[in-house]
């Protein structure tokens, strides 16, 4: 028998005032299942909880209706309440009478005849909730970060100084990511690799850290807390734990006309290689495709000069598994490809070069030692000619976004181009300069006022070349005019894009991309970092393009919501998931492509039938990642999966009672 | 000495219609296709050449849903008032000899020391008038499980229609093509109980004594509906064969094909399962009586998941052991009229007369 | 291969040395051309900045009799392919614009009939074709293949492999062993439109900048593929007194020649700027 | 008595079939007790085959029966028209019934005759149809234009069921990949968009009032025999939302608002799912216009949301007629309802 | 006699006393209507409607409505679901199986869903439900769904607003209902 207790507050005069707190009482008391009801001045206050918890305890109160402001604003300290009385904090339901009902409209009859409808509500659905219990998911405090650049850097470092085991995987031979190939950042103009450099020694060095380079995580499952990852390591062909990196090998290796990924083929490499001389690990690895060893099986010069005998042609990929608690995705960025603006060259004309190559140029460890000169004779260009948006902000040919960063290291470059090469002149064609950050208008102003860049508002719609020039044809919009431009060198602005994989990797990690393949974040100004699947964040322009600091920022928000997940040794899960009645489920899975959350998956079953045992499929939520949206309980035909705590029963009792 | 009358159609009309003034008279209609029994009004055609409605007549003693009592919380006390539907006069025109027969059945079940009252006050207030079957369908094996076509003895009153032939000129010289199709016919007519006879004696501007040969008439053309035989099943030692048939493959082979909707079960003048369950709101509510289905799978359903009758199997097994078996047990008679509704109406034509069929050693295939 | 013809007005008059050439080098290819019979204007020259409706019912009915034929077809005109595929794509996109169409030409149209460009067409036979056809590679002959804007814009339409810098001609030419120039103005306008009106000095500018743009490549003659760029190339080019002007070929005399016909079968001696000249020079003087 | 061919061939494959063990039950249909009503036929021992038929009046879709053999792992084969095909692909999607579990005997359907429209075209009295039933069951091709009766020339329209009036798919999808055809495969149909909406249009045409009128009529009629549901082979859940004596959500009164919500819920749960079988419409003792609704609801999906395809078939699978390869396009079935484009059309702000 | 008849007949006989309070309010309605003109309306027919509210969008919206003291009319009763995807189509017919007028389903906007993708399969159902209850003779007045976020407080009290005066002036909704409390 239902014992339900309601109390129906005055909150001062802000119900009372309005409704009349009294009638409610008198009304719900002879609501069905109702054994006790009053009306109290503050029910939030300590004596109105103190009341409550007295009448649980005489009543023997099975349910607790309390008619007050939002539940968005007490439920939580009403289930406290109830709770600290001995009854599941669950068995209690509030009902809005204040900003619902006396809050909105006048002192009348109707209105108290609305609350006490909301009141019948509430009552009605209490008297059909069910005592629910918060899981417990034990958390493994081990974090991994996939992708070394400066967001995955940050973010694990910032995780192992909470004294949490990180995992660092990266693909590439070393961990420094876009960073590490930039000369230096806007709006400082201090060195890329001198503030990051350290950042990488520190995360190798850190106890806390495993660091993965050459690998890639190939599948990824369980759910927050409880994640278990493979690991690809890639073979390097040379053991990295007799390795000294004393860098002979590289020195000595034949095949030396390699164009290097990092130096964006202005630069050359070896077969056995490191990506850049401050790489870390500073140690190489053998590209098999141009290694002679492997292309002829002649050669073995680097094993044979190694102090250590650390090269090992035998070397075979390993799959290492990893248990984790949480998982930080930060993998960044590709570059939009200039060549399908064929307008602009790139590709045919080799002084048409991107932004990233200019960073290569300008940088002094850089192929030219940081002159800047034109790929095609290697003379000093004067006249330079930014191109900016290519791709970017361009439904039609590129993608329909801002790349967010263009405008500022256009700005640097034509700073650096005029530091660097003395009477130079940077021509900046432009859609529209953006500079939203701390000192990034000061920045461009600078560019124009003190090193004398021109800014042409304008798109380019050809570059051509002439002698050993390359005509620049474009319009400028302000002056309404066509203007030409005798250039030495072109710069493109290329947009920024997701990785090509990063559909995969979403996939297989098993949250949701955009239709540029960047991330989602789970809530775009309220869960910027997290995904939708629970354990799983972002950081860096996976999700989206972004600046360094922005990058950085978002990978300590990361780092901190993965401690926060460490700090407790259990989880406690939203009790109010998704249930599968597996009696009726057909299995037909129709409720699994609703879930957002991927928390439904199908689960053979064994179960009797006319007395034969039989197994068949039925759908499963798995309570770790269900959130209780209850999305799959409308999809779900049989009705067989309900949501606790707003089950079909409850509504349809409160439509019911509303609609007395 | 049973005394005749003869009636045309129109007079007949015009009587019923006048009745209607006083009290409910149901006569066969079609409304939206769907045959029925129906209260007659303006604007009502009485089904004089219809088939036999699809529903049958148990409806109007037994309804799809029937109210029992309304129940109210106040004051922490339930009351319980009574449905009380006032049962009022009424007749029920046109059933025939099947019909008239299921309702002998149901007066079995709904009567005896465990009475419907319901049931009763509708039966006792209801003038059974039943019409002499003329409308056989390729359907009908009425006469297989012995009902006779010609005649319900359950009836007050009986219409029989009489032979073109032997009906000589009644009242107005009406040029033909000014009738209603139809309007020639005549009918015999004859009170079986003395309700009957006292209606008879109340219409009496509308009846006209029958004539010479016109008894004789009739009786001749019964004698060769006797014989008509439109599906002919021989029903001996059915009941006996299948007491030892419980375990049989043919349930299996034949449940295979059910689809366990309920349209034999609804359609069935003498099936008459019901179930009975509340309809709440807030703090009163109705309880009610309902027809249910033993092809349905939540017939059985307990509470606690168990189902004694889990799959078809056993389900058509049910009705049918319920129908030729256990009634007869119990009753003394088969719970089937042969009004040929299931054969008629089932969407996978499977119905009791194959069971019959198979019972009778005759294998799967047509009659 | 069969496909309708669509020659239009210019190859009956201006551009004959187009028709005559297009005509043998498709014999040459098995590509059997069926002149549309009946066929009218495209509206390129004044209908499509006079009347929407209009400009769209002109190539429509075109369009409509190579469906009669059940044929696909081939407009060698850079202009009317142009307005033919516009009208395709305007009316398969457009129901309500197709049916006013319709009834304007008190006829069905289906769109069945796909337009090709007669490029597009030899370059669908393939280079190894033209390989195999040509008796007489233009070995050592430089050409600057010039596309003008009707064949590849709006690109959206007209798909082109690039509209910036497009290949087929390229291709096709080298196929039949000339050597085509790298050069950047292969889809620049020529000023057609400004040709018929008193501003005929933008022609000469845009024109001097595409012969200069082809010398400066180290092309001998520019290739085209289009009635109109050829006559402004052909009779607008102003040349310094004692300079040679470059010959302009269209792209199926030059095929020509490589097959193996003669300069006077293929209407080479219709050009304003001598075009046999050079091809003696190569040392094809039988083609002569 | 002579057979038709297709009825030829499939008595053979039934055998062919049941005496290599291959599969447990063949279902297609056999002469029932009146002719013109040929019933639903569960085969199971080869000298049993040559009860099948295969005749102009083979309408009930045998798909259904599938989901009795959900338990277990033997093969069954089944008859296969277009709408029985359509329905075996849903509920291979609806993942309740294995592809590799079945054998499809696929058939051309030409349109199936209704009994009773033939006998009226004919003018054949109530009740006097047999002789003559019998006659179009057994000489006639399935496929035939037309045939005499009562010494009238009956065309086959005259006798075409209204649901294969409308038929658009005579044929099996081709993703199911049937495993034998028994016939040529029907030809296309295209009916034109009048048979296929015209009442659908006309009650909208009708003010919301006109239509209320008209459902309410149509809804009270009904006497919740379950008979649309039960026969309905889209309808495969284990266990239907109308008989969760939990929840109770449909009341067991009958009444009119309780039939409406019994209709709207199977309206919506077969919204975009309903193969146009008829079967529903078919059973219906009480004549209700269910198909109505259903392709009320089929065409406003498609026309809110765009067409939800039937996978293609698996390359280079369909000739070998290899289960496996077919499952694995059909395996998750897509539903407009249980999907969503974000730019879906928004008509509420 | 037929079943239904019966059934009709049945439920016309205890119609009168299974009586909540809200069909005494539209009883009294039918009373105060001209054609029963006579007697006069103890109290005049509100139209009742029953708003589905997600947790972190509309209901919200609700909230910030409360505390901005944005007055509309008491006719609505708010039930809270996590999120509009909740919203089973048949929580609609019951409710005006219930006796609602009027029926709102309101959740976040697309694309600002809380559970980031449940809204987009709420429109889709109920783009297609409302199409079915035009069609089956529900006025189009009566089911309503919008999108209100969190932060249109002045929003919601203005859709409540325009939902009641549209039933308003539809009148009592009778169809779906089930008619056991009303004749």
């Amino acid at each position: 028998m239902k014992r339900i207790g309601v109390f129906i507050c005055w909150c001062g005069s802000n119900i009372a005032g309005t409704v009349d707190v009294e009638k409610v009482a008198e009304a719900a008391r002879s609501m069905p299942g109702v054994v006790y009801a009053t009306d109290y001045k503050y029910t939030c206050s300590e004596p109105g909880q103190q009341m409550i918890k007295d009448a649980i305890r005489e009543q023997h109160l099975t349910g607790v209706v309390i008619g007050s402001c939002s539940p968005r604003m007490h439920e939580k300290t009403f289930r406290k309440t109830v709770e600290s009385a001995g009854l599941n904090p669950y068995l209690l339901e509030v009902a809005n009478l204040r900003e619902h009902c006396s809050w909105v409209h006048p002192r009348e009859e109707a209105t108290t005849r609305k609350a006490i409808d909301l009141v019948r509500a509430a009552v009605a659905k209490v008297a059909r909730n069910h005592p629910l219990h918060q899981g417990h998911i034990p958390v493994e405090k081990r974090a991994l970060v996939i992708g070394g650049g400066i967001a995955g850097i940050q973010a694990a470092l910032d995780i192992a100084e909470s004294g949490y085991e990180t995992v660092l995987v990266e693909r590439e031979p070393s961990i420094g990511g876009r960073m590490a190939q930039l000369d230096k950042t806007f709006p400082t103009l201090d060195c890329s690799a001198c503030i990051l450099t350290p950042k990488m020694v520190d995360v190798s060095r850190h106890d806390k850290v495993t660091l993965l380079t050459y690998s890639e995580v190939e599948k990824v499952e369980g759910y927050i807390g409880n994640f278990t990852v493979t690991v690809r390591r890639k073979a390097a062909y040379v053991d990295h734990s007799k390795c000294t990196g004393c860098g002979l090998c590289m020195e000595k290796c034949p095949a030396k006309k390699i164009p290097s990924e990092f130096e964006m083929s202005l630069g050359r490499r070896t077969a056995i290689y490191r990506p850049f001389p401050q790489a870390v690990p500073n140690k190489p690895v053998i590209d098999r495709e141009h290694c002679l060893k492997f292309k002829t099986g002649k050669c073995g010069v680097c094993a044979h000069f190694c102090p250590r005998g650390a090269i090992d042609y035998e070397q075979q990929d390993q799959r290492v598994t990893l248990h984790v608690g949480a998982i930080v995705v930060a993998t960044g960025y590709d570059l939009f490809d200039p060549a399908l603006y064929s307008e602009y060259g790139y590709g045919r004309y080799p002084d048409v070069i991107t932004g990233l190559h200019f960073e290569r140029l300008v940088n002094s460890s850089g192929p030219t030692g940081g002159h800047i000169v034109r790929p095609s004779d290697h003379k000093e260009p004067k006249n330079v000619v930014f191109i900016q948006c290519v791709g970017s902000r361009d439904e039609a040919k590129g993608v329909s976004y801002c790349s967010k960063i263009c405008c500022m290291y256009t700005a640097k470059h034509a700073i650096l181009l005029a530091e660097h090469v003395p009477g130079a002149h940077p021509y900046v064609f432009y859609m529209d300069v953006r500079t939203a950050g701390k000192g990034y208008e000061e920045f461009y102003k600078r560019a124009t006022e003190e090193f004398g860049a021109t800014y042409i508002r304008g798109r380019v719609s050809k570059v051509y070349p002439r002698g050993d020039k390359l005509v620049v044809r474009g319009e400028d919009t302000l002056l309404g005019k066509p203007v030409e431009i005798e250039a030495d060198l072109v710069v493109l602005a290329n947009a920024v894009v997701a990785r090509h994989d990063a559909a995969e990797v979403a996939r297989s990690v098993g949250f949701s991309y955009d239709g540029h393949h960047f991330f989602t974040e789970a809530h775009p100004k309220l869960a910027p970092v997290e995904t939708n699947t629970a354990g799983v964040f972002l950081a860096g322009v996976c999700q989206g393009p972004k600046d360094i600091p922005e990058t950085v920022a978002q990978a300590s928000a990361a780092a901190a919501k993965v401690v926060a997940l460490f700090s407790k040794d259990q989880m406690a899960t939203n009790p109010m998931t998704a249930q599968v009645d597996p009696a009726c489920c057909a299995g037909c899975m129709l409720c699994e492509p609703v879930c957002p959350y991927h928390a439904i998956r199908p689960e053979t079953i064994q179960e009797r039938v006319g007395g034969k045992a039989i197994s068949r499929q039925v759908a499963s939520v798995n309570e770790g990642l269900c959130q209780g949206c209850g999305a799959c309980t409308a999809a779900c035909r049989t009705g067989c999966i309900d949501l606790k705590g707003y089950t079909h029963q409850q509504i349809l009792a409160e439509v019911e009672a509303l609609c007395l | 000495m049973t005394q005749y009358w003869v009636i045309d159609r129109p007079r007949a009309e015009a009587w019923l219609r006048g009745l209607t003034q006083k009290q409910e008279v149901l006569v066969p209609a079609a409304r939206s296709g769907v045959w029925a029994f129906l209260p007659l009004e303006a604007g009502l055609a009485i089904g004089w050449d219809g088939a036999n409605p699809l529903l049958p007549a148990k409806g109007a003693f037994f309804p799809q849903t029937d109210p029992l009592f309304r129940f109210r919380r106040e004051e922490g006390k339930l009351n319980i008032e009574p449905v009380a539907e006032a049962v009022r006069e009424r007749v029920l025109f046109g059933i025939r000899p099947c019909d008239a027969r299921s309702l002998a059945l149901l007066d079995k079940v709904f009567g005896g020391p465990f009475a419907d009252s319901q049931y009763q006050a509708r039966r006792a207030a209801t003038l059974l008038v039943a019409w002499a079957c003329d409308h056989p369908r390729p359907t009908c094996f009425c006469q297989s499980v012995g009902v006779d076509p010609t005649t319900a003895p359950e009836a007050d009153v009986m219409f029989a229609p009489l032979p073109r032939e032997s009906r000589p000129a009644q009242g107005s010289e009406q040029a033909p093509h000014q009738r209603e199709p139809g309007s020639e016919m005549q009918y015999l007519v004859w009170a079986q109980t003395q309700r009957g006879q006292s209606w008879l004696e109340s219409g009496m501007d509308y009846l006209a004594r029958a004539q010479a040969g016109q008894v004789e008439a009739w009786q001749e053309t019964a004698a060769g509906m006797a014989n008509a035989h439109p599906l002919e099943l021989d029903m001996e030692g059915v009941t006996d064969r299948l007491r030892q048939r419980f375990d049989d493959s043919m349930w299996e082979e034949l449940s295979a094909r059910c689809l366990g909707c309920g349209i034999c079960t609804f359609v069935c003048p003498t099936c008459h399962c019901f179930d009975i369950a509340d309809w709440q709101r807030g703090q009163e509510g109705l309880r009610f009586k309902c027809w249910d289905s033993c092809s349905f799978r939540d017939f059985t359903l307990m509470a606690g998941g168990h189902n004694p009758r889990p799959t078809k199997k056993e389900r058509i097994r049910q009705r049918f052991l319920h129908k030729l078996l256990y009634f007869v047990d119990r009753y003394g008679a088969v719970a089937c009229v042969g009004c040929g509704r299931c054969v008629e109406q089932c969407p996978v034509h499977l119905d009791i007369t194959e069971v019959i069929l198979r019972v009778k050693g005759g294998e799967w295939a047509n009659v | 291969m069969k496909i309708a013809y669509y020659p239009g007005c210019s190859l009956h008059s201006t551009g004959i040395e187009y028709d005559l050439s297009g005509r043998r080098v498709c014999q040459d290819l098995d590509i059997e051309l069926q002149e549309l019979p009946d066929w009218t204007c495209c509206g390129a020259s004044s209908a499509h900045v006079t009347d929407h409706v209009l400009a769209l019912a002109l190539p429509a009915r075109n369009l409509a009799l190579a469906d009669d034929l059940g044929l696909d077809v081939t407009a060698p005109c850079a202009a009317c392919y142009n307005r033919l595929q516009v009208t395709r794509h305007e009316l398969a996109h457009d129901p309500k614009l197709r049916q006013e169409v319709e009834e304007l030409l008190g006829r069905p149209y289906t769109g069945r009939a796909a337009v090709r460009s007669l490029v597009d067409l030899v370059a669908s036979v393939g280079e190894e074709a033209v390989r195999q056809r040509t008796r007489r590679p233009l070995r050592g002959l430089k050409v600057a293949a010039y596309y003008g804007c009707l064949l590849v814009r709006p690109a959206g339409i007209l798909q082109p492999d690039d509209p910036e810098n497009p290949q087929g001609l390229d291709r096709i030419l080298a196929a039949a062993g000339a050597e085509p120039v790298e050069w950047p103005f292969k889809t620049e306008c020529c000023g057609a439109s400004f040709a018929l009106t008193d501003h005929t000095e933008v022609v000469t500018r845009l024109v001097a900048q595409l012969v200069d743009g082809a010398q400066a490549a180290g092309a001998e003659a520019i290739v085209t593929a289009c009635p109109l760029c050829h006559s402004n190339l052909d009779m607008r080019q102003e040349t310094a007194p004692g300079a040679t002007p470059l010959p302009v070929y269209y792209f199926t005399e030059l095929l020509g020649i490589a097959f193996g016909h003669s300069a006077a079968e293929l209407g080479i001696g219709k050009h304003s700027i001598d075009g046999t000249q050079l091809l003696a020079q190569h040392g094809w003087s039988q083609a002569v | 008595m002579t057979v038709n061919a297709v009825t030829e061939k499939l008595r053979q494959t039934a055998r062919d079939l049941l005496q290599s063990g291959q599969v447990g039950v063949v279902i297609g249909f056999e002469d029932g007790r009146f002719p013109g009503q040929p019933r639903p036929a569960f085969i199971r021992r080869a000298e049993d085959a040559d009860r099948l038929v295969w005749n102009a009046f083979c309408g009930a879709n045998l798909a259904k029966y599938v989901l009795d053999y959900r338990v277990g792992d033997g093969k069954i084969a089944v008859v296969a028209k277009g709408c029985d095909g359509a329905a075996l692909a849903r509920i291979i999607g609806d993942q309740q019934f294995p592809r590799q579990r079945l054998v499809v005997l696929a058939v051309g359907c030409p349109g199936m005759l209704d009994a009773g429209r033939v006998a009226d075209a004919a003018g054949l009295p109530d009740g006097a149809w047999d002789a003559a039933l019998a006659q179009v069951a057994a000489a006639a091709e399935p496929g035939a234009d037309g045939f005499e009766l009562n010494g009238k020339p009956v065309s086959r329209s005259a006798g075409l069921r209204p649901q294969c009036v409308r038929c658009r798919q005579p044929n099996v999808p081709a993703a199911l990949e049937p495993d034998v055809w028994l016939s040529e495969p029907a030809p296309e149909r295209h009916p034109s968009p009048d048979q296929l909406y015209g009442d659908v249009a006309a009650l909208e045409a009708m003010s919301v009032e006109e239509r209320g009128r008209f459902w309410e009529e149509a809804f009270s009629r009904c006497l919740r025999c379950f008979a649309c549901r039960n026969v309905c082979p889209v309808c495969d859940c284990r266990e239907c939302v109308l008989d969760d004596a939990q929840t109770r959500w449909l009341g067991k009164a009958v009444n009119l608002a309780e039939n409406q919500f019994f209709h709207l819920t199977r309206a919506m749960h077969v919204a975009g799912r309903c193969v146009g079988c008829g079967q529903c419409e078919e059973a219906c003792p009480v004549g209700l216009p269910l198909t109505v609704l259903y392709r009320k609801l089929s065409h406003d999906l498609e026309e809110l949301f765009g067409p939800v395809e039937m996978p293609a078939p698996q390359e280079g699978k369909a000739a070998a007629g290899a289960a496996e390869g077919a499952a694995a396009g059909l395996e998750k079935a897509e539903w407009a309802l249980t999907r969503f484009r974000l730019n879906d059309p928004d008509e509420f702000d | 006699m037929s079943i239904r008849a019966a059934a009709a007949g049945s439920q016309t006989a205890e119609a009168e006393e299974v009586l909540g309070p809200a069909e005494a309010r539209r009883q009294a309605h039918q009373a105060s209507q001209p054609a029963a003109a006579g007697a006069p309306a103890p109290q005049a027919w509100e139209p009742l409607i029953v708003a589905f509210c997600c947790n972190w969008c509309s209901y919200a919206g609700a909230d910030l409505a409360g505390t901005s003291r944005l007055g509309y009319p008491p006719n609505v009763r708010v039930i809270r679901v996590p999120c509009s995807g909740r919203v089973n189509p048949l929580f609609i017919v019951k409710a005006f199986q219930s006796g609602a007028d009027g029926v709102l389903v309101a959740g976040c906007h697309p694309g600002d869903c809380h559970y980031s993708t449940g809204n987009y399969f709420t429109r889709r159902r109920f783009l297609l439900f409302r199409r079915l209850l035009e069609f089956i003779g529900v006025e189009p007045g009566r089911f309503h769904a919008r999108w209100i976020s969190g932060s249109e407080g002045p929003k919601f009290a203005q859709v409540m607003t325009e939902i009641t005066q549209e039933v308003r002036r539809l009148g009592p909704n009778r169809m779906l209902r089930d008619a056991r409390d009303v004749q």
